[in-house]
């Protein structure tokens, strides 16, 4: 909400808009700051991993370095796993997007590794639309948990999201930047 | 004793007002349903396939009090929450819809009442004794004459309003009680449309009882633009009816075009199989833009809001036909005819003609007269690439593309004489014209694409009408054992992201002899795609309702015959009494038959009531990514939930542990997960362990095909017994079982849920 | 030609289904209008009225192409702009509010039926033989019966279902078109009123044909706190009068208070005045969080959604009587009568009994034994004080609050022991409770207020149902002439800045000797408010429908007799037939029946609802500050627009440059301004000079009170001769004139606009 | 829409929220630039200027101050007129907020001293419900003008907004400012 506070309408009982707002974040120190502050991280892996290339790396591996520089486990949706199981980088859980939402928003799941539910889940690699309706559940019925998303696109419905991204370069430093900080602590 | 009380009211209201009554089955228990009627039945559903909310805004504003901000366990001013104020958005849909599908029923029975008679008899052919499965199941009512329709549909109306009176601020304070309201629209759209579609089929002799209806011509290169044009966009056969006779009555049907987008294309082509189809909604636009139909006639849903002014750019002359869209224009009902014409073509005046008779001759008439002014030809692919070398790559165009589409890359390559991209970019497009609307280099994008696009033609059949209850009675004992693997049903509007998608599954699910079935936009939309051998799957498959066969049931409303059929084989093959005995037949569904729809491409409020109606009645359906913006799903946790059935041989309560189906109502991002998908939710409790075999056997194989190898994660909550295991997959399978430790468990005779919540129906009337 | 044999097979309908039809009037051209009958009509009205539009959201999030952008001339995915958008929104919820009076009506005739039979008489009393001027102009039936009433409920509900229809994606492109529809809803919303209260006057032995009902007991102080306490809240007298025939006859009704929030309390006053009315909606969350209610039943509307969690926090038992509002409670209605209470007083269960018998035996039974054990008190002075002084002063509750006040600054006081400023926003405070919700300190901002709020208790006159047709022959003359100065009809909901507006202008205008008619909430809220004498206005001025009387129609469905009254002038005074003649009747009220309606405090859609059908017959209404938030008014620009009227004697169209009515729907940001513009949209244009003089006179005289002195600028545009310029002010108005140039102008014989738009009512059917 | 810009969700048709919001201005001397850049201002003037102390001085003093500082006609609401009558300072024109809006809309409009509508209109003194809706038709239907507000509350309809404004002392020396700055030039 921070950056929107000054322009929400005093009485909120007119307000024109939504009313809780991404952070925007463009520091990759700041988000892998968030990512080392979780207890329980998850990283949620949609199909769109496996169409983009950036450099000459498939997304897909830009992910997976993530969630081996913190050891975060992943969700593999859609169509995911097997380029995972290809990468010789299994899944530690699969589920649709639906389905690990579903899942998420119940504050007792016990997680993909079973040690209790996640406290902050990143998105990567869905379509604006749907990864956006996802999140607004998230952000509607799951208090219990943080969200965050790495692609280029600003997600209004996240807690923490990139802004919109003219250049496909400023998103690879991006990633490559929280890669690296993830690396380091 | 009150319900015994009001059954004989309601009983006594269908004979006063039909004035006979065929005593042909034994009632149930929910003649004419009110909302809490089917409540428990509801509330049993959404114990396990629990409402899952997506939230489209954060706030309500739908009364003075609000805006309303719902964040954060916050309730607006009348304390309605976050996830009840979705269910209200929802249920409000649903009503949209149904109300759409009610309203062409109630018009389409009072236009031909007035031309045949109230007396006139159903007579659905030879071969479709069960003539109206949902309207017996749901009033307990068996209509002989068009004039008992109005029984129907006059019910409809009514528990729309009651529902809709739900809506108003102040009222229903529980999603789930939304949700048995939605559910209720959902089963009532269903009454609505087969009210239409009987009527139609009776009114104007639509073929019926036959499998192998015309194959007729589709895409709009099947249009002689040599002719003049008279182009139906909507839903309601009315008039284009009505254009038929009259071009037929003068000797002018050689002399002119009629063609359509949307249903009343459908529509036509059963009343004449002359008639073109031009392409489903997302062809609307392309279509009128280019200018080749030199009059178009609108009647109601599924036209674009802005068609005066569209029509206008393009030369078009327009007549709007039923009160539902008037467009603001000069209502020329009574207005003289000669007059009229003179004003069309002199002035190029729109108008408004609410007389079928009237409109049609205006319509002929000016289409004559202005067709041979008029210049029709598509844009070369040289004056395309001229205007595409506008384009400054601003991605202002992707910024607004509801299919989140990079136009502007397609766009560019035309401009370096590269036309794949843009031709791409067409079947993903649902030609909304947003890209168009926001460039600010005023670039005719729709234009370029068309060029673009295939000029291929193409074929559909045409829509059949019912399910043959011959047919039932030879698929009915496959389908419940499971060797018919399963019925999958396309329906909706044209949102998909690919239009590809849907002829590929069509494709994927006859080969491997499935039953499919389509109908509206998506019956058309299957047709644009040919094999190596330039073959539609209209030509590839063929027509019956069995295994690997292809069944276009015709229009929107038609859907109505899916869950028809879905009834007739509850009542026909495993004779069970329907009459006004609804939960028994949705019990029936939802544990026996392997049915799934796919609504990939759904946007409109009558898909999501249709889609609801299916889901009251046990029919899981599978939605594009899209629909994620409905705001509500019915999802199972297959790990965390109870899967209780009554064996209803045994009177014992059982948990199966299978999910099956696992989820009523799912979003899928990709094809390639529907695929998936598709076969496992036509899983059943009551597959024999042949039946089982067979499903699983193209659930593992569609899973390693579609999801690059491996065996499915839940594979071991579908096996019972080594028995279910398909044959190919043995060793794979058993290895895997082995390694997470599964066991075997018992099938479960007869499963149900009767008994397993509130109810009045005893368990003993699932038995047959 | 197509017209008569329309008018015939609905005649004929009518015939068949009432099998029986007196004719009493010859037949006019719009027996059971459909969508597009009145349009010329509506057309006519929105061409001098013109829609103004105050969008409410940028965007529309109607359906799965969206959502879409509508700033800036675009258009959604479907072609619809942003004005049509908030026109279909209009509709909608007009639609929301029409289908709840419907199915009201609906309902409680089936129950009335249920009891009575179809067959029994429709008697209003002596003085009521025009008994249902709604229905007999719109439909062109004269209901006598009961069973008569399910005609005019049937057509309602089919036309609710056609013009939902029209709110699908992609229907109606043009906004006019859509309010047209929306008037069209507004009709129907009287029809489904009147068919209510005329079912329930019959049903329930409601008085009628009398003038002087009682005056009953208004105020929460005036409940029994040392009795068993039932409280009804809602709008639908089904089962508070079960319940107070059950009392009866049990003997019980002494030990037993019964009372009530909304319109079921000021039914419940009909059905017997030894009821209780606690008070407007406004007051409904303050009286639950009191606890003060043993047993809380709920029927339909204007609820709140969270009455369960409310119920359970206060430690009342909750029973929903209706299956609109079910709050996912389990459904007792087949349970055991003693298990239910069991239930409800041991673990403290809520339920849904749909039986009215078994609901009011359950609620008697569960009070009786619950509210010996319940402490009922309100908050002391002292434990408000001490709670108020955790107020931070952080301004949470004033960010939230629908009528914008700063209730901190409020909380504050009150620690410091005044509680002045809290009781000046207790008469601004809808009691929603979202000030309460926000706060961070969980401060019990209701209780405390309700502290400081006024203990007395009010008297307010029991609803009397139609205007009766003496009454009307009484100032049939001098309506018409303007020597009554106008009608001033307050409705509505309460969403008023203050709650002490609405006395202040039923006692400045009832001195004046207008009409004032009051019903619904608003009928409560100006209870609310004694004069130096402590008298209520119910006490001070007399019960007639007459100049300087105060009628209490009734709850919300007796709104209809307001417009009934309306169009009994033109039938019974003017003697213009009304049968099927809605044009007619419209055009009388427009031009001639200087009526004014005032909703002051509309929250609800059927507040929209209501106001917009007596828009279409020709009566202007007054709105309050939030009800911009409904997004449309209908304005016209007295400088700008043209004021052409036909002389029906002379038979000539003339430009009178007389803005009479101003506007149709108008929003007053101030009390003040409101008691300015209600002379001013009295006027007419058949005023008699002494006539207008007489209103002239009210208009110069409140302006000169209210706007701090001076002339309206307008005034001149309202005196066509010398004849017209009230006395008292004569020197001024004149002098007035004189500066600015004023000439004057001819006095229309007969004003009407029946022959300045297409119609085919001829112009002669104007006079009489 | 300047500084929502960044906020925006990049797929516009699944945005969340409203599209163009006001532009926040804090300071007087912006304010006053842009009231300079206009060639016909208007100022509207609602009741709550009567009801409002400021310092010592009722609101609609400081409306006139500012009206008088660059003889900007005044178009009086409600029971302004009266006041301003009795201050000597009778309005341009007297309209009720609807009435005026309804005006503004019609590019044709002639204003209120027959001189062309207006093309900055400046609101100042209204419920913040009515005020936002009567800005959102201006926003919606009126593109050849721009709109402004005084209160100080945000109003996300209009073109240029104060922020919300917690102290009185705050606003109170915003309004000073801009009165000097429009005597300035
Ligand atoms: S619900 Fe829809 S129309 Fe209402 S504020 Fe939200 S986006 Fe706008
Ligand atoms: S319906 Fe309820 S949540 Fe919606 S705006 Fe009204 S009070 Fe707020
Ligand atoms: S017309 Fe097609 S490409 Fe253009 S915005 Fe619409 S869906 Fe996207
Ligand atoms: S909006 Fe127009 S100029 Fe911009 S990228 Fe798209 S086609 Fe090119
Ligand atoms: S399938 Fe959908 S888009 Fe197509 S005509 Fe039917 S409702 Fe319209
Ligand atoms: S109804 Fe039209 S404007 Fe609304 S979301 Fe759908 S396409 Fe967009
Ligand atoms: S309860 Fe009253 S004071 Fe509190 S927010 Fe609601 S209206 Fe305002
Ligand atoms: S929200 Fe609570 S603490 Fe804050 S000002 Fe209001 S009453 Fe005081």
């Amino acid at each position: 909400m921070s950056q929107l506070a000054p322009l929400m309408p005093y009485h909120r009982v007119n307000i024109l808009t939504g009313t809780r707002t991404a952070r925007l974040v463009e520091d990759p120190v700041e988000y892998a700051k968030q990512i080392q502050k979780a207890q329980r991280p998850l990283l949620v892996l949609g199909p769109r991993l496996l169409k983009i290339t950036l450099g000459e790396r498939l997304l897909i591996e830009y992910a997976l370095d993530i969630a081996k520089a913190k050891n975060i486990p992943t969700c593999a949706t859609a169509t995911v796993k097997s380029k995972m199981v290809e990468l010789g980088v299994p899944p530690d859980s699969v589920y649709d997007i639906v389905e690990i939402v579903n899942a998420l928003k119940d504050p007792n799941w016990r997680g993909v590794r079973k040690e209790g539910n996640h406290d902050l889940v990143l998105f990567f690699g869905f379509r604006t639309d749907l990864g956006e309706q996802g999140l607004s559940v998230l952000k509607h019925f799951a208090p219990h948990l943080k969200t965050m998303t790495l692609c280029k696109y600003y997600y209004p419905h996240a807690d923490f999201s990139l802004p919109n991204m003219r250049k496909d370069e400023q998103w690879k430093s991006f990633l490559e930047g929280l890669i690296e900080n993830l690396k380091k602590e | 004793m009150a319900e015994l009380k009001e059954i004989t009211r309601k009983l006594k209201e269908i004979h006063e007002k039909i004035k006979s009554e065929i005593p042909w089955e034994p009632i149930g228990h929910t003649p004419m349903p009110e909302i809490a009627d089917l409540r428990n039945w509801d509330m049993k559903l959404l114990q396990t396939y629990k409402p899952f909310y997506a939230p489209f805004c954060d706030l309500c504003c739908f009364c003075t009090y609000g805006k309303c901000d719902l964040t954060e366990d916050r309730r607006g001013a009348c304390g309605i929450d976050i996830g009840t104020q979705q269910a209200r958005f929802v249920l409000l849909a649903c009503l949209m819809g149904c109300s759409a599908h009610a309203s062409h029923a109630g018009h389409i029975l009072e236009v031909l009442i007035e031309k045949h008679g109230p007396d006139k008899k159903i007579n659905l052919g030879t071969s479709v004794e069960l003539e109206a499965p949902n309207i017996r199941t749901v009033l307990g009512l068996k209509p002989e004459t068009l004039g008992d329709l109005k029984i129907a549909i006059e019910y409809v109306y009514k528990e729309i309003a009651h529902l809709l009176d739900s809506t108003h601020m102040g009222q229903e304070g529980s999603c789930l009680d939304y949700e048995s309201k939605s559910l209720h629209a959902g089963m009532l759209d269903h009454v609505g449309m087969e009210v239409a579609d009987i009527a139609q089929i009776v009114g104007f002799n639509y073929p019926t009882s036959v499998a192998n209806t015309p194959l007729v011509d589709l895409g709009w290169n099947s249009v002689d633009k040599t002719k003049p044009i008279i182009c139906f966009i909507g839903h309601n056969p009315a008039t284009s009816t009505v254009v038929i006779d009259y071009l037929q009555e003068n000797n002018l049907y050689d002399k002119v075009e009629v063609c359509g987008v949307c249903c009343t294309a459908l529509e036509t082509t059963r009343y004449s199989d002359r008639a073109k189809v031009i392409g489903p909604f997302s062809r609307q636009l392309f279509y009128i833009r280019s200018g080749i139909a030199d009059v178009i006639m609108t009647d109601e849903q599924c036209i674009r809001t802005d068609m005066p002014q569209e029509a206008t750019k393009a030369g078009s002359a327009l007549i709007a036909t039923l009160d539902k869209v008037m467009y603001g224009l000069e209502d020329a009902t009574e207005m003289d005819t000669g007059e009229i014409v003179k004003k069309m073509v002199e002035e190029k005046k729109h108008f408004a003609i609410l007389d079928g008779k009237k409109a049609a001759e205006v319509a002929v008439k000016v289409a004559m007269a202005i067709a041979p002014q008029r210049r029709k030809q598509w844009l070369t692919e040289q004056e395309a690439t001229e205007l595409a070398k506008k384009c400054g790559l601003c991605g202002m165009c992707e910024q607004v593309c509801p299919n989140l589409f990079d136009i502007g890359r397609g766009v560019n390559e035309v401009a370096k004489g590269n036309y794949e991209v843009i031709r791409e970019i067409f079947n993903l497009c649902v030609g909304c014209g947003k890209c168009e609307e926001e460039c600010p280099r005023n670039i005719p994008i729709l234009k370029i694409m068309q060029v673009g696009a295939s000029k291929e033609t193409y074929k559909i059949r045409a829509g059949r009408g019912p399910i043959m209850d011959t047919e039932i009675r030879t698929v009915g004992a496959p389908i419940t054992l499971g060797t018919i693997p399963g019925v999958v049903a396309l329906v909706g509007c044209s949102n998909f992201p690919d239009i590809r998608d849907l002829a590929e599954i069509v494709d994927e699910f006859a080969r491997r002899k499935y039953i499919v079935v389509v109908s509206g936009c998506t019956a058309m939309a299957v047709g644009m795609w040919k094999d190596a051998d330039g073959k539609t799957i209209y030509e590839k498959y063929p027509p019956e309702f069995d295994a690997g066969g292809v069944v276009n049931v015709g229009s929107c409303v038609a859907n109505s015959h899916i869950s028809g059929a879905a009834i007739k084989i509850a009542n026909i093959f495993a004779a069970l009494p329907l009459r006004a005995n609804y939960e028994v037949m949705a019990d029936y569904v939802l544990n026996r038959v392997g049915a799934v729809g796919i609504a990939w491409g759904a946007y409109s409020q009558k898909a999501a009531s249709i889609a609801t109606g299916f889901n009251r009645l046990g029919v899981p359906v599978i939605l594009g990514p899209h629909s994620s913006k409905y705001r509500r799903l019915y999802l199972s946790r297959k790990d965390e939930d109870e899967w209780k059935v009554m064996d209803a041989r045994k009177k014992q309560i059982v948990e199966t542990g299978e999910p099956s189906p696992e989820h009523l109502a799912y979003v899928c991002e990709t094809k390639e997960k529907a695929m998936v998908m598709i076969p496992k939710l036509c899983i059943r409790k009551n597959d024999t362990p042949q039946g089982r075999a067979i499903k699983l056997n193209h659930y593992i194989s569609l899973y390693k095909k579609y999801m690059g190898g491996g065996l499915p994660e839940d594979l071991p909550l579908y096996v019972r017994r080594d028995a279910d295991i398909p044959l190919v997959y043995k060793k794979e399978v058993k290895a895997y079982l082995t390694q997470i430790g599964w066991k075997p468990k018992e099938p479960v005779g007869l499963p149900t849920l009767i008994g397993t919540y509130p109810t009045k129906v005893p368990v003993d009337s699932v038995i047959h």
